[in-house]
């Protein structure tokens, strides 16, 4: 039974939250929903380290959808680099959960509960599929299913500019999809296949026509929007700014992480390194983005009153350094790359809980609200300063492993190199200064009342647990940078 | 073969009344009389042509169908356009009538 | 043969699309649209007798039916307004 | 010149395209931008059917005595987009009316105005 | 024609006519997949694009009744109006680009026609026994995009749900007492006609249902032909009577039931051992299996569809009584 069961867990990973949401649906009682979704994402995280543990030393899991082999069939193709965002979603999606149980009760109408959280046990299952699938058309499934529940779960919001954003959002992320339904279909006609593997072996012949490299436009635009890569950001700040706080920690955490991912995929192993980096000019394009987006995202999060805004823009910027790994074509940077997405999410989580925490509180996430927190909301607060240290890349955080990772990687390229090394210090010094804007409100001004009204233990929790992370990242290193330069070998093999 | 004649002989009627319904639904000056051309073309060539096409086919089942259609097109058609035109004068909206626009 | 059926028809239906473009009121477009429809069924008719495909007279009465209850939506949503204007 | 005759399907899907993908961007209204992305989607959906389209290939439903029939790997790509496409239609909708009712307006404008920045 | 219904779109102000426009551009395209021999695509295009999408559109114009209003001109900046154009321009030309080499239309040597698909029009009237390689494909060989294409329209659901409105007791009794304006009831002929109309496209979706397997069909477009039935209903009889039919608990469970069936399909074969969506084991042999499983999965789909399509457009519908119902108060 047990063997069975192993052999069936990619199939499970996605299916048991796809299944549990009508089920979650039907239950009808708001009370039963939060219980029986968190047990669901303990199920699927449970899942995904077993996926991880499998897949550490190498192995690729292939499993055939329906039993029909796999150019005919759709395939789940499971290797290091799907097995690590794997576990990131269904971890943070786990911790999320355990902080939605006080967060939703308060922030949602009782009587939408259930379907807030039949919209996130979807999103989550999309995302996971997003990640697992070995089918180019697959991906775009799961990744309406992911993009239709975000939209649903950000219009959840409270304030009236939550619909607006979650509007164009949806308008947005519909272009970016139909681009890439629009460059599937180039390669389809160039190739003739669907499956990732096979597309792999069968694109080079056809590298040197223009539908491929069309093709190969659409879908790295496509995807840029929905990665929310620099020129394509705009939908991202109000939409993290205006969902309900425990969406906005699982959309910081996942959603644009995924999306990267995806990138790396059809980049490294459908179209390989050797046409994206060779015959197009990628690599110029996303470092060039991706330094714009370090810098622009930042300075935009040093002149916002809003928190959630700041730490939304700031986001934007984080994701030009894991863009920028990535698109250094080494195993270094790739792994450098990986390192960001995984600490990051961590970092971005436990700061997001934190000022969700304070929203529960206040109903507001401006500055001014933030005047005097170290003194009435002592523990949110601590937490809050720990991962914005992680955001700065103090050592002893994970934040910095993996800055620090990015610089070595840079260093092998010349002065090119030394231009991302400034911006990388750049980034983190208008880090400093956002971060420190923040701090300096909570720390060294006087609150208006003096009493404590620290957020309730059941979101100090999770809150925690994302802050100890951090910490613990930051010096035990060995878990993620092992899992991370895993990865790297397997997408650039020799090419080093 | 005397039925291929047949058949050919009321799909080119049918073209025909549709072509003038067409034109009538382009030509005519107001909303009530564009009405009349497009409605008789709905029922009118749309017979003709169902009925020619069913004396070229030759299994029964295709038959049917276009029988079926046939018959749902008549019982649709005119409801579609009653209801139309009823709700049209509801909202006042005014015939034209030559010469005399502000009589009523 | 068939082929001339089938221009008579689309000539047909780009009259009607000019008229629903062209208005003026809401019930000559409704008017153009409808008409549309239904040549598009007889269209489709010819075609499957000239493909002599008979599954296809099935997406016919698909749209015969579609056809219809489109018509009435327009109407209905239309009733709704109370100042209704032309 | 067989180039131009033999790709006139992709001409027509791209004008489409462009043409779904203008009234997405510029228009200001919300209805209207759903509508172009319906068209947009639409057209997407000829490009995929075009590729999926083989000389002299019937439907593809299997048939004593015919050998050639279109590629049906397409058509289902494509009854899955379309659904797709009309999930993400009734959701905007939805989006819209919500909108209307939080703002009284349904154009682009007239809400940015309303909220200051967006 | 395609070019100038979409032009038309561009061009038009007042919305009602664009959404006209609209439902002929789908109704075109829906003949040209015809054209081009994909009657299962040309089924389901002329059933959403030129019936169900027109329909929301109007049931959303009809709740926010507006039209384009002209801009003035002053307001719109060289930003607005010159950017759209750069980008569909780009766009435009790397679709050209890309076209250069592409292989020609029908071309029977193009790549799509030669890698997998040939083995689904050779192999499936063994494997799989049934006729219309489409829904072949659909539901056996890429069986899991579609479950994941119900679970599109199940988020989609889940999402108007959530935005106008879930009841909590789900009855549908806050909806009653609300006047339904629907003015079609005044055209008595209407009535007769449609009382006869109706059973006759629920037979016909039934037919659409089950006979998929043999001709262009299957869950899918039953699922939206059945649910126009009821919308018909609706549309002449009133929401409420409507209701009295389908209440919008049976429809809520409808929809999960039908999801659930086509995920329990996979779940049954997960544990009659064999993979996910691995229908040979359900069945005495494998085609048998593959029947069975084709057919449950198309019934899934079939109820999921026709439950939420309903629920959608009564959830529309239901918000336009609700709304006007507030204006009449205002105006008292």
């Amino acid at each position: 039974m047990n063997q069975a069961l192993s052999a069936h867990l990619p199939a499970l990973q996605v299916i048991v939250p796809l299944l549990a949401a009508p089920l979650c649906f039907l239950l009808r009682r708001p009370s039963l929903a939060w219980p029986f979704a968190f047990v669901v994402t303990l199920c699927t995280f449970a899942a995904a380290i077993a996926l991880f543990n499998q897949t550490a030393d190498g192995t690729v899991l292939s499993y055939h959808m329906g039993g029909w082999e796999p150019p005919w069939g759709i395939e789940y193709r499971i290797d290091r680099l799907s097995s690590l965002v794997l576990l990131l979603v269904s971890g943070m999606a786990a911790i999320a959960m355990l902080y939605a149980g006080a967060s939703v009760a308060e922030e949602v109408p009782r009587d939408r509960q259930i379907l807030f959280y039949t919209a996130f046990l979807l999103c989550l299952a999309g995302l996971l599929g997003m990640t697992i699938t070995g089918d180019a058309f697959n991906l775009f499934v799961f990744l309406e299913i992911s993009s239709l529940s975000t939209y649903i779960l950000i219009s959840f919001g409270r304030d009236r500019r939550a619909l607006t954003s979650a509007f164009q959002y949806l308008i947005m992320g519909t272009i970016g999809a139909t681009m890439l339904l629009i460059g599937i279909g180039f390669i389809y006609m160039m190739t003739g296949t669907l499956n990732m593997a096979d597309l792999a072996e069968r694109l080079p012949p056809v590298y040197e026509t223009k539908t491929v490299r069309a093709a190969f436009a659409f879908i790295v635009i496509g995807l840029s929007i929905k990665l929310a890569l620099f020129p394509l950001h705009i939908w991202l700040p109000n939409a993290y700014s205006f969902a309900p706080s425990v969406l906005t920690v699982f959309l910081a955490g996942t959603a644009t992480k995924v999306a990267l991912y995806a990138l790396i995929r059809f980049v490294y192993t459908i179209f390989g390194g050797d046409f994206a980096f060779g015959q197009v000019p990628l690599q110029y394009i996303l470092l060039s983005m991706a330094v714009l987006a370090v810098f622009s995202g930042s300075l935009y999060a040093v002149f916002q009153a809003s928190v959630k805004h700041a730490l939304a823009y700031s986001s934007i910027a984080q994701i030009g350094y894991m863009v920028i790994g990535v698109g250094l074509f080494t195993v270094a940077g790739m792994s450098a790359g990986l390192l960001h997405l995984f600490n990051h999410a961590i970092m971005k989580g436990c700061l997001f809980m934190a000022v969700g925490c304070v929203y529960l509180r206040y109903h507001s996430v401006s500055i001014e609200t933030f005047k005097g927190l170290g003194r009435t909301m002592p523990w949110t607060m601590a937490a809050f300063v720990i991962g914005g240290l992680g955001l700065i890349g103090m050592p002893l955080t994970s934040g910095f492993v993996s800055k620090w990772y990015l610089v070595l990687a840079a260093l092998d390229h010349g002065w090119g190199g030394f231009v991302l090394i400034a911006t990388i210090m750049g980034g983190s010094l208008l880090a400093v200064a956002y971060v420190w804007r923040i701090v300096e409100a909570a720390y060294f001004q006087d609150p208006e009342n003096d009493e404590n009204v620290e957020a309730p233990l059941s979101l100090l929790v999770p809150t925690w647990i994302l802050a100890l992370a951090t910490i613990y990242f930051g010096i035990d290193t060995h878990l993620p940078v092992n899992a991370a330069t895993g990865a790297a070998l397997d997408l650039l093999g020799g090419t080093q | 073969m005397i039925l291929d004649i047949l058949s050919w002989l009321l799909i080119i009627a049918g073209g025909f009344v549709g072509v003038t319904g067409a034109i009538g639904l382009f030509r005519f000056p107001d909303f009530y009389t564009r009405m009349h051309a497009a409605s008789m073309t709905d029922t009118l060539t749309a017979g003709l042509i169902l009925v020619g096409l069913m004396l070229q086919c030759d299994s029964i089942l295709t038959v049917l169908k276009l029988a079926l259609i046939f018959f749902i097109m008549a019982y649709t058609g005119p409801t579609a356009a009653h209801v139309l035109a009823k709700t049209a004068r509801h909202v006042n909206l005014k015939p034209y009538l030559h010469g005399k626009e502000d009589a009523s | 043969m068939y082929l001339a059926a089938a221009v008579a028809i689309l000539f047909i239906m780009s009259l009607a699309l000019a008229r629903a473009l062209l208005g003026p009121t809401l019930f000559d477009r409704i008017l153009a649209v409808n008409m549309f429809g239904t040549k598009t069924v007889l269209l489709v008719a010819v075609l499957s007798l000239a493909a002599g495909d008979s599954s296809y007279l099935d997406i016919a009465l698909v749209y015969v039916l579609i056809n219809f209850i489109g018509v009435l939506a327009v109407l209905r949503f239309f009733e709704y307004d109370p100042d209704s204007r032309i | 010149m067989t180039t131009v005759l033999g790709l006139y399907n992709y001409w027509i899907v791209i004008a489409l395209m462009m043409i779904g993908f203008y009234v997405v961007i510029a228009a200001s209204n919300l209805i209207k931008k759903i509508i172009g992305l319906n068209i947009f989607q639409t057209s997407v959906f000829i490009l995929y059917i075009s590729i999926g389209m083989r000389e002299g290939g019937a439907a593809p439903i299997l048939k004593e005595g015919v050998e050639v029939y279109a590629n049906p790997l397409p058509h289902v790509l494509i009854l899955t987009a379309i659904v797709v496409g009309v999930a993400t239609t009734a959701l905007g909708l939805s989006l819209i009316v919500r909108i209307k009712e939080a703002y009284g307006s349904i154009e682009e404008d007239d809400i940015a105005e309303k909220d200051g920045s967006l | 024609m395609l070019l100038v219904t979409a032009l038309g779109a561009v061009f038009i102000r007042d919305l009602f006519a664009v959404i006209m426009l609209f439902g002929i551009y789908s109704l075109v395209s829906a003949g040209f997949f015809l054209d081009l021999s994909a009657p299962d695509v040309a089924l389901t295009e002329a059933a959403i694009g030129a019936g169900v999408a027109p329909l929301l559109m109007l049931a959303t114009l009809a709740l926010t009744r507006e039209k384009t209003t002209p801009q003035p001109r002053a307001k719109r900046s060289i930003h607005t109006s010159l950017l759209p154009i750069l980008v569909v321009t780009m766009t435009g030309a790397a679709l050209v680009y890309a076209t250069f080499d592409m292989p020609f239309i029908a071309d029977p040597a193009g790549p799509a026609h030669n890698h997998v698909a040939p083995r689904y029009l050779q192999a499936s009237g063994a494997e799989i026994g049934i006729p219309n390689v489409v829904t072949s494909v659909l539901a056996s060989y890429r069986g899991f995009d579609t479950l994941g294409e119900v679970f599109v329209i199940f988020t989609a659901e889940i999402g108007v749900l959530s935005l106008l409105g879930f009841l909590a007791d789900g009855s549908g009794r806050q909806y009653w007492q609300f006047e339904d304006t629907a003015n079609l009831r005044r055209h008595n002929i209407l009535h007769v006609v449609s009382k006869a109309l109706i059973p006759v496209i629920l037979i016909y979706a039934f037919y659409v249902q089950f006979h998929g397997d043999y001709s262009p069909g299957g869950g899918f477009q039953a699922g939206v032909l059945f649910a126009a039935g009821f919308i018909l209903y609706a549309m002449i009889f009133g929401l409420q009577a409507a209701y009295r039919v389908v209440s919008p608990t049976a429809l809520y469970w409808a929809m999960a039931i039908g999801v659930l069936l086509y995920g329990g399909t996979g779940v049954a074969s997960l544990l009659l051992g064999g993979n996910y969506l691995d229908y040979n084991v359900l069945g005495s042999d494998a085609v048998h299996g593959q029947h069975n499983g084709i057919l449950i999965v198309e019934l899934g789909v079939g109820i999921c569809v026709a439950a939420v399509m309903m629920s959608v457009f009564f959830k529309f519908s239901g918000r336009t009584a609700h709304f006007y119902d507030d204006r009449r108060e205002v105006r008292k």
